[in-house]
Order: structure tokens, then sequence, then C-alpha cells
């Protein structure tokens, strides 16, 4: 059923009572051609690629809980593609124009909003830090500007610009970044793969991982049983170590703990989505009205996902240091999600060393934005069984070369990326 | 040829201002300065722990600290700061670092810490209220008694915290606080002892 | 979190700073960069009980030992590092 | 008539009747008493219709009367203070409170938004995911901008807070969640065994239920035996009550958080103190005695203003003395519910009906019933005429299908209890559900915890005490504590008899979540589009996500879903429960760190006399330092810098570099322990001397630099850059206490012991001389390049001096113990002063590096190999190192890495800016030929114009080659040549000299 503003106000004529589910609970068939593990965004835009752009629809989604239980349905929803390094920059504007027509390509509304993405800066270092990156994004095509601080002055006049301890200077701006409801993006992608055919099989945890005589990947078993593939992709960010060691792998990949927090809902406050260069605070307002915001991530491995007390202080303390007028405002709720640090902050997209399994991981705290990217080439990889260009640097092997994306610069040190 | 004068001055000596501060009436807490001080870091070398608190005791007649106490002789304090380390503070060059080296000579490595630090005590009925919001120690009598020390932090700097004798009956609290650090910490003292009402001051003595 | 400094006692997780497993052990000079390799960057990111290194940077600056398992935050044990105070190694 | 207080029981209540406080509701004056809430103050005035719902705008009364509260949200007070969303029931009255309805225009009585009522059809849940698609670009500038302005409750005030906050610790053995009986049994129990306790309580008046219910304990009435536990209570030294504290969090390690609102019951916090404090609560057990929350049951009309929970009403009119109606109807499925009813008629009101939804009731009740002269009706109300202006009529469908209609102006309900299992389930532990009172209980408890009483699924009297009581005591037993606890407080148990009920079939919407407007066909249309999950469910309706948390509405949510999809309730299962248990203000968790308190500041130890010369300062970390020196007359801070740079150039000038990092490097193998974190041997270094030393991360990338020294055999002092300052030190331990632990070395941070100065100029050399003692050498020949040794100053004064240069010119670094920093710096000036000394800031020093190509911050990125930096000689080919091995991988040491090299444009006059790319001349801009980038840059005194170094693909190789500089941020592109990084003296005469 087509979703718009007629259908469905000729739902409300019956009651609604006649909607089909957004996608089909299916059950697992004996084989398939791929097999992707993860029923988060990557793994549901994967499958939606392979189907819609690769003609390959003999595809299943295989998620050990519901939909969008990982970090798809626990995040910031922030979206952007100001990247500053080769590898990264090509491949997030790749999915930045995925967003962009995201609700047309999936006839759902996924509330992608273009309001904008601010990075502040305090100092002359970062601001050329961010002239080098803001250049960089130019250079590729991306929409980027460098702000001072008169001009951020007439924009956000409620920044603390008038005692902070380090005072703002000025913001890289790209204007096209913003935010996505992260539920609703799976539930889109669940919808149009649903429609292609693909199967959508929930409460189904994948155990281990099947091989034939000449050791390469055959299929799945899990908690509903045996399931075949051509091929099995990975796409479990979070719990990558765990699946790769299903097949005897050991990845460059620490889980961590990221918080995120949501306040009470007020009337229209902040118009962008803005990040603190002095302190771990970045902060959106949903269209529902609370201010979604997160910081640094807990610091220590953990798969308990909970946070701590110290970081959601940390936060709060950033937050009220640039933008003291929240300070009534009172947070709701506080959860925490397993995040894939990989050893340089970037993302693993690539064939593993086991033949016929193919893994998408590491994405650290920025797996929601690469979503649509991250699912159309790995898609791309499946079917073709070639990196697209733009992921060609993804490598795993690149720890091995020396050549590493480190946008951080702070080495093999997970929780500091 | 010019004159010089080296005089000293207290990381605190611009922002101390003695006197009241705070709410008004009784002061609950009362916070003082102690100025130029020797002190001494000790730290043993590796397997010489043993000797290290055997010098101690032939130079102190007490044996140094082997865990977080701090231990008060007639001229000097020697505060545990760390495994197989300890802090001698003193005044008047007696124990300073060229006076101790000898003594320590082979068993221990010396860092002169004398500047690198201020000394803040703390007393009065509110004393452990305010430290509340400063430390997250356990400072009741139960757990911290006199001669108790910590090797913490405070407002995210490095402390080294230890219960002194009590004074008219009250608790009294030593802050050794980094230098560089000392105003800023200073004032964030301030702010979290403002309800309670303070008395500050300074003083050469311990 | 809480940790236990086999010196400080229990301290709150403020004081100390996180490196990571401490079950890689650093290659000696002739091992080879496949080793190296393997000791920079490969993890076994254990869902249990792991061993980790922990600074007691905000106390006495010790480096130890925890084993805290990562599914419950349980701390278990700590031990210091083989090399904190004046310990005597080796030789 | 305004504050009349119409609606005020003439006896009875915890309210002060000699206080009145006058207060203001929408422009409207009104009194209430001391003791009062917001909420029972509009009560006794008769106020019904307090806000208008989230979507479709309805009018919504008091629900409830604690902090589950889904519709009495106010913004409460003006101005600068103006909270959104504040719960009328808990906010305390004072003289002078604001408080104005919100999400409403222009008026709470008249708003237009109510209008959004009409499109109820379409605006079911999750509409707005299959509509607002097209034109695509009409999202952002239409349809989500009047989404948003519609959406969002409260306003929050628009301008800084100017309330003070602050956070602090506690410890305790154990401590208590709520006040209601088991609280204060257990805080009894524990306290006696001699625990140190902390009981936290978040009403202003501790007794919890009792307060509402009154009933008998150990013979005395409930209020009295309240009063002596609490002064028994207070009488314990270890016993600490916190009322107005909310504990919200459970952490690891027995770690609770709670916010105490310190003041928010006055209209301004007194001078020198905080609004509101958060507490973190170290307990080694915790007892929750939080209670239960009483729950809807969901129907048609059952957000009328006048619906109230049965248990909120015996509060207000027990409590507060306030009549929420005059003529009450009641509907339960339970026994308690029926107390409502007893509570009205001793109070004097009338009883309409009781409508019960079990099959039998008590004889006790039957009998209330005749003697009150009310109608007991089996059945369950179906639907509820009234409007904004209150409850006027109540359907009901009797058992049997017959219907019936009862006048009323208040439908008290109650649908059973949920005990609070929000802080028992903060660990993940998923709470288990119990079928003989129809609830979830906890279960899976974090470590260290116990639930009793109400909230662990005891409901009597008798046995909240008895469970609470015994908490306690095993609390405290588990800490450690074995005194005696004396006798437990007793009392009888009330019936608890339910008949589950969660959702009656009608007409009309019925809401489950009411401050989210999510409707009982709400769930039901998820449940239809295969949002089964309760995770799904409450995504996709937004149940349970408003600032109510879903107290009231979880778990009817999820009984309906079950329902609807045929399982049981426990196979539906609960959503995961995250804290905080209320909303907490942001303030509260930055305390004291904001504004300029955000972060601490370190001060060099000339910083006051470089104040009062007038300089700029720069943050640098945590740091303050002067940047420059400006003098009147200069127009900016180029000019000011220049004239700092030509004077060290051309005489002598001196700066603060105290921030360096400064390690005392001890013990008999302090040599080949630096060998080992160097890239370059510092075994060999002769004691005297200094060298530069270049450190790695193991993976191979410039980790860190500086100037090393050897002052003694087992003696090294060595320097770390500013930045790094502290996490070389943690570096450096890690390598000495678990990587190299056979090594005998100790090394203590001396960064604040000294305080040290760079002295640079071709007049150093005189300057110094007036300065040290005259028996020292400073001759080449004495102190030659790269020297380092301890001298004497005049007056005796001893200090360290390394011949040692940044600048190139001829330098010197001394250090004095840093109490005499600021007379150093005095002395320099008095004694400099027929050379013309002139102090130089940070500005000055990185223009003389650049000036010189030293590698810096923006060139050690993080990113950057030794070789990258023109250094890859210094590697030991002799030795084990950090980062020896990675560094050889076969991409760390590829051909067409870009390296540092020096860059100058053209055109002398042009200047270069930092962030500029290079681009190969005739070239369009791509990444295929972005070949790097401009690191650094200044304006150059010596060369008159700017000049930089950036890191360029085979920089080295293409001295004086032009390339562009591409700059489309500030829309720049011009033409600069490739060089030598050294700019200046590249021979090193001068610094020798």
């Amino acid at each position: 059923m087509k979703y718009s503003i007629f259908s469905l106000a000729r739902a409300a004529l019956s009651g609604h009572k006649n909607w089909q589910p957004t996608w089909r609970d299916a059950a697992p068939k004996d084989r398939y051609d791929v097999v992707i593990i993860g029923g988060g965004g990557h793994g549901l835009a994967t499958a939606w690629f392979l189907a819609s752009e690769f003609g390959i629809r003999n595809v299943a989604v295989l998620e050990k809980g519901w939909i969008g239980s990982g970090n798809a349905g626990r995040n910031t929803t922030i979206i952007r593609s100001n990247y500053g390094l080769p590898g990264n920059t090509g491949f997030y504007e790749l999915s930045m124009k995925l967003w962009e027509r995201m609700e047309q390509d999936l006839n759902y509304n996924a509330m992608v909003s273009q309001r904008g993405v601010l990075n502040l800066y305090h100092s002359d270092a970062q601001r050329d830090a961010f002239a080098r990156r803001g250049n960089t994004m130019r250079i590729n095509g991306i929409d980027a500007e460098l702000l001072d601080q008169a001009a951020l002055r007439k924009m956000l006049p409620f920044l603390n610009f008038e005692n902070a301890r380090f005072p703002i200077q000025g913001g890289l701006l790209q204007r096209r970044g913003g935010t996505a409801r992260h539920d609703a993006v799976v539930w889109g992608y669940a919808h149009a793969a649903s429609a292609l055919g693909v199967d959508i099989i929930q409460n189904c945890e994948v155990t281990g991982f099947t091989r034939d005589a000449n050791g390469r990947v055959a299929g799945v078993e899990t908690s509903r049983g045996e399931i075949g593939a051509g091929k099995v992709g990975m796409a479990v960010a979070g719990s990558s170590s765990r699946v790769a060691a299903m097949a005897g792998l050991r990845l460059p990949i620490e889980s961590h703990v990221l918080q995120a927090f949501v306040s009470e809902a007020i009337k229209p406050l902040l118009p962008n989505v803005m990040t603190f260069g002095a302190g771990h605070f970045y902060v959106s307002q949903s269209d529902k009205g609370g201010l979604v915001f997160g910081g640094d991530i807990d610091g220590y491995n953990s798969y308990a996902q909970r946070g701590n007390l110290p970081v959601v202080e940390d936060v709060c303390e950033g937050g009220m240091a640039l933008i003291p007028m929240i300070g009534r405002v009172r947070l709701l709720r506080q959860w925490g999600g397993i995040m894939d640090m990989s050893m340089d902050g970037t993302p693993i997209i690539d064939k593993s060393p086991v033949d016929g399994l193919y893994i998408n991981a590491g994405w650290c705290y920025g797996g929601f934005k690469a979503t649509p990217g991250s699912g159309f080439v790995f898609a791309h990889l499946l079917a073709r069984d070639q990196s697209h260009k733009e992921a060609a640097l993804f490598r795993l092997d690149r720890f091995q070369r020396g050549a590493m994306i480190d946008e951080k610069g702070q080495g093999a040190q997970p929780n500091l990326h | 040829m010019a004159e010089f004068s080296w005089d000293v001055r207290s990381p605190l000596e611009r922002a101390l201002i003695a006197g009241p501060y705070g709410a008004q009436g009784d002061s609950g807490v009362a916070l003082t300065e102690i100025r130029n001080f020797d002190l001494v870091q000790v730290m043993a070398r590796r397997g010489k722990a043993g000797e290290m608190i055997a010098a101690a005791k032939a130079r102190f007649g007490v044996a140094a600290p082997e865990t977080p106490k701090a231990i008060g002789t007639s001229d000097a304090s020697l505060i545990w700061s760390g495994p197989d380390q300890f802090l001698v503070l003193s005044k008047g060059g007696k124990h300073s670092i060229e006076a101790l080296a000898p003594v320590f000579a082979g068993s221990a490595s010396l860092s002169d810490q004398s500047h690198a630090r201020a000394l803040i005590s703390v007393s009065g009925d509110k004393a452990r209220a305010m430290l509340a919001k400063l430390s997250s120690i356990d400072l009741h009598s139960d757990v911290f008694g006199v001669g108790a020390a910590a090797a913490t932090s405070m407002d995210h700097t490095s402390v080294t915290l230890w219960r002194g004798a009590d004074r008219n009956g009250q608790a009294v609290f030593n802050l050794l606080v980094f230098a560089t650090f000392a105003e800023s910490l200073w004032h964030t003292i301030l702010d979290s002892t403002a309800e309670y009402g303070v008395t500050i001051g300074h003083s050469e003595e311990f | 979190m809480r940790i236990t400094c086999p010196f400080c006692g229990e301290r709150e997780l403020g004081e100390f700073t996180y490196l990571g497993d401490a079950k890689p052990q650093r290659p000696s000079a002739d091992a080879g960069e496949d080793a190296v390799y393997d000791y920079v960057y490969l993890r076994d990111n254990i869902a249990g009980v792991m061993s980790e290194h922990w600074y007691h940077g905000g106390g006495c600056r010790a480096w130890l030992k925890v084993t805290r398992n990562t599914l419950t935050h349980e701390i278990s044990a700590v031990e210091a590092a083989a090399g904190a105070g004046a310990a005597k190694v080796g030789a | 008539m305004a504050g009349d207080q119409a609606n005020r029981l003439t006896s009875g209540g915890l309210i002060d009747r000699s206080t009145a406080l006058s207060f203001r509701f929408d422009g409207e004056n009104f009194l209430g008493f001391k003791g009062d809430t917001l909420a029972s103050a509009l009560v006794a005035n008769g106020v019904k219709l307090v806000g208008r719902s989230f979507k479709y705008h309805r009018p919504r009364g008091i629900l409830t009367a604690g902090s589950e509260e889904p519709n009495a949200l106010v913004e409460l007070r003006s101005g600068a203070r103006r909270e959104p969303n504040t719960k009328a029931t808990t906010a305390e009255l004072y003289e002078g409170l604001e408080a104005a309805s919100q999400n409403r225009w222009p008026s709470l009585n008249f708003d237009v938004m109510s209008v959004n009522q009409l499109f109820a059809p379409i605006f079911v849940a999750g509409f707005y995911y299959k509509t607002f698609m097209w034109p695509a670009k009409f999202w952002e500038a239409i349809y989500e901008p009047a989404i948003r302005r519609a959406a969002g409750l409260g306003r929050a005030a628009g301008v800084s807070d100017p309330d003070h906050y602050d956070k602090a610790w506690a410890h305790c053995d154990v401590v208590i969640v709520g006040s209601g009986p088991a609280g204060l049994a257990a805080a009894l129990a524990a306290g006696r065994s001699g625990a140190r306790v902390i009981l936290c309580e978040e009403d202003f008046v501790l007794g919890g239920r009792l307060l509402a219910n009154g009933g008998t304990i150990d013979g005395l009435p409930a209020a009295e035996w309240v009063a002596r536990t609490v002064a028994e209570l207070e009488a314990l030294p270890d016993v600490r009550i916190m009322t107005r504290t909310t504990l919200f969090g459970v952490y690891d390690g027995g770690t609770y958080g709670a916010i105490e609102h310190v003041n928010d019951h006055l209209p301004v916090p007194p001078e020198h103190q905080v609004r509101q404090r958060l507490w973190r609560i170290v307990a080694r057990r915790c007892v929750v005695a939080a209670g239960a929350i009483e729950r809807p049951i969901v129907f048609a009309g059952n957000d009328t203003p006048g619906v109230m929970m049965a248990s909120a009403m015996r509060s207000y009119i027990n409590r507060y003395a306030a009549a929420p109606a005059r003529r009450i109807a009641l509907f339960t499925n339970n026994e308690d519910g029926w107390r409502t009813a007893e509570t009205a008629i001793a109070a004097g009101l009338q009883v309409a009906a009781v409508i019960d939804a079990r099959p039998d009731v008590s004889p006790a009740h039957r009998s209330l019933a005749s003697k009150g002269g009310f109608p007991v009706l089996h059945g369950s109300v179906s639907a509820v005429d009234g409007g904004k202006t209150g409850v006027r009529k109540i359907s009901v469908s009797l058992t049997g299908g017959a219907r019936a209609e009862v006048e009323a102006d208040g439908l008290a309900v109650s649908g059973g209890w949920n005990p609070a299992v929000g802080p028992t389930s903060y660990h993940r532990g998923r709470p288990k559900w119990r079928d003989d009172i129809a609830a979830f209980v906890p279960d899976g408890v974090p470590p260290g915890m116990a639930a009793a009483g109400a909230a662990n699924g005891a409901f009597g009297l008798g046995a909240c005490l008895r469970e609470g009581f015994e908490a306690g005591a095993a609390a405290a037993r588990d800490a450690g504590r074995s005194g005696n606890i004396g006798s437990m407080p007793a009392a009888d148990d009330e019936i608890f008899s339910i008949t589950p009920l969660w959702h009656v079939a009608g007409k009309g919407k019925a809401f489950v979540d009411q401050q989210h407007d999510v409707t009982a066909s709400d769930v039901e249309l998820a449940q239809r589009e295969g949002f089964q999950s309760v995770e799904h469910l409450k995504r996709y309706t937004t149940l349970g996500m408003a600032t109510d948390q879903g107290k009231t509405s979880n778990v009817a949510g999820l009984a309906i879903m079950a329902a609807v999809s045929g399982k049981s309730i426990p196979e539906t299962g609960t959503t995961i429960y995250r804290p905080p248990y209320v909303p907490v203000a942001i303030g509260a968790f930055a305390g004291h760190h904001r504004d300029e308190n955000f972060h601490a500041t370190r001060l060099t130890p000339s910083h006051h006399w470089a104040a009062e010369l007038g300089a700029v300062f720069v943050d640098t970390g945590l740091w303050k330092r002067a940047q420059w020196y400006p003098r009147a007359g200069e127009k900016d801070w180029l000019e000011s810098v220049t004239r700092e740079v030509k004077a060290v150039r051309s005489g002598v000038g001196f700066c603060d570099v105290s921030t360096l990092g400064k390690i005392d490097v001890h013990g008999p193998d302090a040599g080949a322990f630096l060998d080992r974190v160097y890239i370059n041997a510092f075994s060999s270094l002769a004691v005297g001397k200094g060298r530069y030393g270049l450190m790695l991360r193991e993976d191979g990338i410039v980790y860190d630099d500086g100037t090393t020294s050897r002052l003694a055999e087992d003696h090294y002092f060595l320097t770390t850059t500013t930045a790094k300052a502290g996490l070389v030190m943690q570096h450096l331990e890690f390598c000495r206490q678990v990587l190299f632990p056979e090594l005998d070395v100790q090394l203590t941070s001396v960064s604040d012991q000294w305080a040290q100065f760079s002295i640079a100029g071709p007049k150093t050399r005189d300057l110094l001389q007036e300065i040290v003692d005259p028996a020292e050498d400073l001759s080449n020949e004495g102190f030659p390049f790269m020297g380092a040794r301890e001298v004497k100053l005049r007056g005796g004064l001893k200090a360290r001096l390394f011949r040692i240069s940044f600048s190139g010119e001829m330098a010197f670094e001394i250090s004095v113990p840093a109490r005499h920093g600021e007379a150093m710096a005095r002395n320099l000036m008095i004694a400099g002063e027929p050379f013309g000394v002139t102090p130089y800031g940070t500005e000055a020093l990185g223009v003389m590096r650049i000036e010189k190509g030293h590698v810096a911050g923006p060139e050690l990125n993080g990113t950057t190999t030794a070789g990258d930096l023109g250094l890859g000689k210094m590697m030991s080919t002799k030795k084990d190192f950090i980062g020896r091995v990675m560094a050889r991988r076969e991409a760390l040491v590829a051909p067409n890495r870009q390296v540092v090299v020096g860059i100058k444009p053209t055109d002398k006059a042009r200047r270069l800016r930092s962030g500029a790319h290079i681009i190969p001349k005739g070239e369009t801009p791509g990444p295929e030929n972005d070949q790097g980038y401009v690191t650094s840059v200044c304006f150059s005194p010596v060369l008159d114009q700017w000049i930089g170094l950036g890191l360029v693909e085979r920089g080295r190789e293409r001295i004086g080659e032009i390339v562009r500089a591409h700059d489309p941020l500030r829309s720049e592109d011009y033409d600069v040549e490739l060089c030598n990084s050294v700019f200046y003296d590249p021979d090193g005469g001068r610094q020798r000299g």
C-alpha cells in the first residue's frame, strides 16, 4: 500500500482498520542468495539496495531481537558529510546524497531534516583544522562554510559568548547536514525491502556459521534453525567481535558504551545541530521538542548497554558551558548503546579472510549517518565481490599496511576516537 | 649592577583575601593557606623500599608511611603519596632536598616539590559538608581518622589530602594542591563554602 | 563504577583512566611485524570477564590490572602492575 | 471568585492554615496555604482545567498527586527562571508563585490548536511517516517548521539560567528510597543497628502513602507514628534524612544519583545558596521503598478534567483538605479503590456511585454504600460526559449488558497498583509479572539493592512495615552493622483483591498515554502495522516517552497490546527502564562547571606580572598564556607580534615557557629507559648536556617531542609539549610499571615546581650575565650549545640553565623554583633594560619557530611519522624503542607521503592561511589532485612576508615548485612556492654563536 495523505484520508474513513503490516514478519526459508546478519539500519539498507539496485531479491535479514533494536534506535540522529580524510569524505557524501532522496526512494517519511550541522571552534588551531577539513569538503564538492564569531552571534545569539571559559570564535557549518528520525529509517528500509521480496526475520539469533568442504561459509546456524546462504554479510556493529569470533576471526575493534540523552519536550529552541569544540557535547532538537544530545564514550570496554554518571555530568557541563539557557530544561532519559570502536575511528567494509563472509563493522559512534551509504556500498560488495570506489579504503588490512584513516589522530586507542 | 630581590610569591597571594567571606554570621569553615614550606618527594628505588623506610626512621625517628597515612614528627610530616613513596613536609630548610639527599642516597630518588604545591588547611563545623562538594573521599571520622591521608583528585585536579591533629575539638583537613591550579581551585573552594560563611587567613606556621 | 586500588582503597571512576585489554604482551624486539601488528591492533573484545589496564592517575599514579566483567561491569579483582611502586621485577 | 478556596475543606489536612500564600495561575490571583502543592491549591480553588494535551490540545485537569502526573504541567516562574513542563503536583507552593498553562494559544480556555481534534481521524499513531514526502523540499520549508511549532510543550526561558547548582558526594551503609511505612521501618532497623543511613524522600513531608491514607501503626494514628519515628531517626548520629530529594539513578559500584531541590520551594534561592544539588551517594546497600503508582483504567473520555486517580483524590482530601469534587463517583477494579469512597464520606463529600468491575464486593463495603446512600454498580465506565468544564455525567456498562448513568462532578479511578520498578530495573533487570496482584514486581535488581513494601508488591500496611524493617535490618547486617534493632512496628494488613481491567471498549477516544495522546486504538493500529515488540509499540506510538516517562501508561499500554496480540502480559514484556526516575534539570548535572568555571584554569608563575603589563592571554589547554604584550599605539596584534619578534632577533626578549611538561627521570636505569621511549639515544648523553628527543606511539606515529637534559648520572630532566604533558606522564608510567618493570627508574612531574623562561636574541648573554653570579661562565666554551647545568644567581638563588633555542637565536632557558617566577620576570625586565629587553608571547614564539622550520602541534597531528617531519634520520637502528616496528609499515614509508615543507606565496604581499590546500598548478581542484595543506603560517618580519609550513605530497623533492594554495572556504586561490622549511639562518650559526 502506497503511503500518502490520500491513503491516510482513505484509511481514516474505515477507522484505519485496513492497514497492512509495514513489513512482512517472515519465517526463514532454507536458503537465500544473501543472508544479512543484523536487522539494524545498515543491514536493512543493504538488503534494500541488493534488491533495488543490484537485482538480488532472494535475501534474508536476520535480527536477534526486533529490527532497529541496536544502535539504529539509540543514537542522536545526526546526519552529515563533513569529514576531512580521503576515504571518509567521498563515502559520507555518497551517503548524504542518498539521505536526500530517501523518502521518495522508500515511500516512507524518515523526517530527513537538513537543518545544518555546526562545529564550533574556540582557538586558532581548531579554526585551522576546520579550515583544512572544510576545504577538503569543498574540493570534494560538498558544501561547507567557515563562520566567524560575528556571524554566529547573529545566527545563534543564545550561545555563551559573554563569560565562557573557552570563548567561541566561530564554526564550520554544513547546511546540508542535519537529522533524521532514526526509527523511521529502519522501518522505511524494512518497508521498502520487504515490498521487494526481502525476508525480514526477527527473533532469529545467529549462533554459528556453516562451512562447505572448502571452508567457505555456506550459511548460518540460528535460534530458528540452519539457513543456507550464497554469501553472508554481517552488519552487527556493537557485536561485530562476537559474530566474527564464530567464524574464528579477531578484529581491530573494541566495544564501548556511548550514552545519549533526551530532554523533556519544549517549544522550538535550537534551530540546528551543534557540536561544542571545547568539551564533549553535541545537540539538536527533535521535531517532538526534546533536546537530543550526547558526548564522549564512557571510556571502557562494555557490552552492558548502560552508562555511568560521570559522563552524564561531563556532557551536561559541556551543554551548560555552551548554551546556559538550558539549565532549567530537564533531562528525561539517558541510555547507552554498544559502539564498534575501531582502531583508527573509521569503519571496515570488506571481504573477510573467510571466503563467503563479508564484514561491515567498526562504525564507532558515526554509524547512523552512514546508514544509506553503508547499505549501498555493502550491497555493491556483496553483489559484485568488489569494493565500491567510495569504500575502497575501508579495508580490513589497512592496519597491517599502515594505511589508517585516523581523523582524530589518536592511533590504536579506540576509546580516544 | 642592578640589585635583585628574589622574593617569593605564593600562588594564592593575589586570590586570597583575608577576612570573612560568604554568608554572614558564625562562619562554618575556616580556610588557611600555609606559606613557604619545604616539600620533598621521596620515591624508593626498585627493591629498596625497606632501605628507604629504614633511612626515614633513622632520620625522623618514625617509620615512613607504607599505607595512606600522614605521620607527624616534631619538625616534619611524612605523608604517603603513592606506593613506596612519600612526601616530607617541613619548614626552615632542615629537611630540604639538599639536607635529605645524603639520607636517601642509594635507596630513593628525591624530587623537590616545595614550589609545586600550595597548602590549604580546612576546618570548622561545615568543613566536611564543604569538602563533600569537592572530594569523593568518605571523610567520616570512623573512616578517615586523624592521620589518614589520600592521594586523590578535586575538581579533576590531583590533591594530597590528609587529616591533621584536631584543633579545638574539630577536625582539620590539609590539602596540598598543584601550584598552577591553586588559584582556580581556590575560587571553586570559595564558591563551595560561601553558603556556610568562611573565615579566610594565611599563615607561615603549620 | 568504583575500583579498589590496592594502594589507596576504593575510589570512584573519575580518578582512573582506561587503557584496555591487559592480555596482549608487548612482543620482544625481534618478534617481527606480524606479532607487533597483532599486539597493537587485534582484540579479543571479550563479552565477559576481562583483564584490563587502568591508571590511577587521579590518585597514586599506579597502573593496575583490573579483572572486570564487560557485561555487568562487576569487578572481581584488582592488582597492581608488576612494576608499580618500587617492586623489584626480574633480574 | 478567585482566591476564595471554595473547595477547601473546613478542617483537617497537613496544611498550615495560618500561613496563606498568594499565587497566580494564568494571570489570575489565588490563595493557598503553606503545605500545599500548586496542584492542591488549584484543587482547593476549584480550578479543573490546567493544561492542554500534546497532539490534540484536549483540555486536561489534574490526574495524580505526585511525580507521575501526565497532564497538569505548567510553566513555573517567569523571565530567566521560567521552568517549562513543571508538574503542578510536585511544585511546592510559595508566596508569589507564578504559573502558566502551556501548549495553548491564545488561552487555556480557548485554544485554537484544539482544531487538531478535527483532524484526529488522520492524526493517528505514526501518521507523519506516511505523508509530508512531496515535494521533497517542502519538508524543511513548510511541514517540519509547522510540526515543530505545534509540538513541544512549555517554553524554555531562552536566556541564561541565573541560578547556581552544585554537586556533592555522600557515603553511607544503607541508602533508603522513600519514607512511607516501608522506608521508615527500613531506616529504623538500619539506624538502630548502627548503620550509616541516608533516607531520600522526594516529597517535602515524610510519610509517603500514610499522608493520604492514615491508618494505625503500633496502636498509634499513622501521623503520630511517623512523628515518633522521625524523632527517633533524627536522634541517631549517622542517620541523615533528605527530603525534597529524589534518587533518580543507579550506577555501578553502589553509586546512586539523587537530586535535592534545595530551594525550589522559595521564589529565589537565598544569597550564596544553590537552587538544586546533585548528590552522588555511595552506599553498600540500597533499600527501594519507593511505593507503587496507582494505574488508570482506559475508557472513553478518561482524560476529562475531573477524572482523577482514586489515591490522588484521597491525597487531596486527607493531606491537603481540598475537595477535587463535591459529588464523586468511583470506578475501581480492586479493594483499595474503595478507600476513596470512605475518605469522601468521612470528609462530608457525596459519593454518587461506586462502579466496581469485580463480580463481588465485600459486605463491609456493601454496608458502607447503604449507609452512605449510594449505589454499587457492577460494571465499567464506558464514557464520560464533560469537556473543559469537567466531569458531568458518567455512562456505565453494567455487567450483563445494561447501561446506567451517574451524575457526578468527579470520577475517581483505581485500576490497581504498579510497584515503582524503575530504580530496581536500571541495570537492565526485567521485572516479573505477578498474577495475584496483576502487576510487575522487581526482578534482576542491581547488586546490593532490595525492594520492600509496595515497591516490592506488598501492598498491605503491615506487610510494608515488615518488609521494610527486614530489608533495613538485612542491609545493615550486610554492611557489617550488628546493633540491636529493637522491635518491628506492626499494623494490620488490608485485603487487596483485584480483577484486572485495562481497557473498557467504547466509543470515543480512550487514552492510554494522556500526555502524548496515545489512545487504545493507536495501540491496536501499531499492532496491525506490525509494531509488535513493546519497544516498537513505544517508538511507533510514542507511548511512555512523555515527561511522566509512562509511569501511569506503560503497563496499561502493554496490557492492551497483549490483549490485541493474544499473548499474555508477561510474554509481551516491558520496555527497558532507564534513568532518571524523574526528569532532572540539566543545570544540576553541570553544577559549578559552567561559564568561566567550566574547566579549571592553570596560571603560569608570571601570570599576574604579565596581566599587569596588559598582556593578551590565550587558552592553551587549561592554561592561560600571554599571547602578546600590546603597547600603546599599536593598531593590531600583528604589529605587536612583529615588534616582539624583531626585538628578539635584534636584541633580547624573554617568554614564560613554564607550561611545558617537566618530568624528573631518576634512577640507575634512567638512560636505558629513555632509550626505549625515544627514537634516539639518551643513555649516551653526557652529564651537563641536553638533546632533542622524539617519541612515537606504538603504532609508529609521532607522539611528542621535547628536550631532555642529563643533570646527573642518574637524573634526567625531560620536557614535553604543553599539550601532551599529562598524557606523556601517563605513558611513561605505563612504560615504567607495565612494559619495562625491570628497569630501576623513578618518574616525578615537576611541571609546577619550576618557572621556566626562554631568553633569546643576540644580547641574551649580556642580559644573563646581569642575572647569574659573575662566577658562572656563560661563554661558548664554558656553556656550549645544548649545555645544561645548575647555576647560582646573583643573590644566591640556585637555578637551572639550559642552552637551547626554539627561536633560532642565541638563547637559554632558565628555571627557578616557581614561587620566584614572578621575581624572575621582574628581574629580567630590570636587568634587561639597558639591552631593550622585550617580553614576548606565544604568537612571537610561534613566528620564530615557523621561521626556523620547527614542527609543533599542527604538524604533530597524530598522523605524521618521523619521516614526514623530516626527522626520520633520528630513528636509531641500534636499539628497540616504542613504535619502531609499526613505523616500518609500507604505507608509512611510501614515497608519496605528505611531508613537511616550507611554503611562501609568490606574491610577497599575499597573506597565506592555514588550512589552504595544495593543488598542482594548472589543474582543476578535485580529490585526485589534493596534495596536502598548509599547517602553520605567520608573517615573517625577517622575510617581510607571510610564510608557512605545510604537509605536501613528496614535498621535499619539489622545493622550488610553484603550486596553488586553494582555499575555497575563504574564496582564495593563489600561487605559492614550495621551499626549504628552514626560512631563517638555515645553517644554525646564530643559535650556536
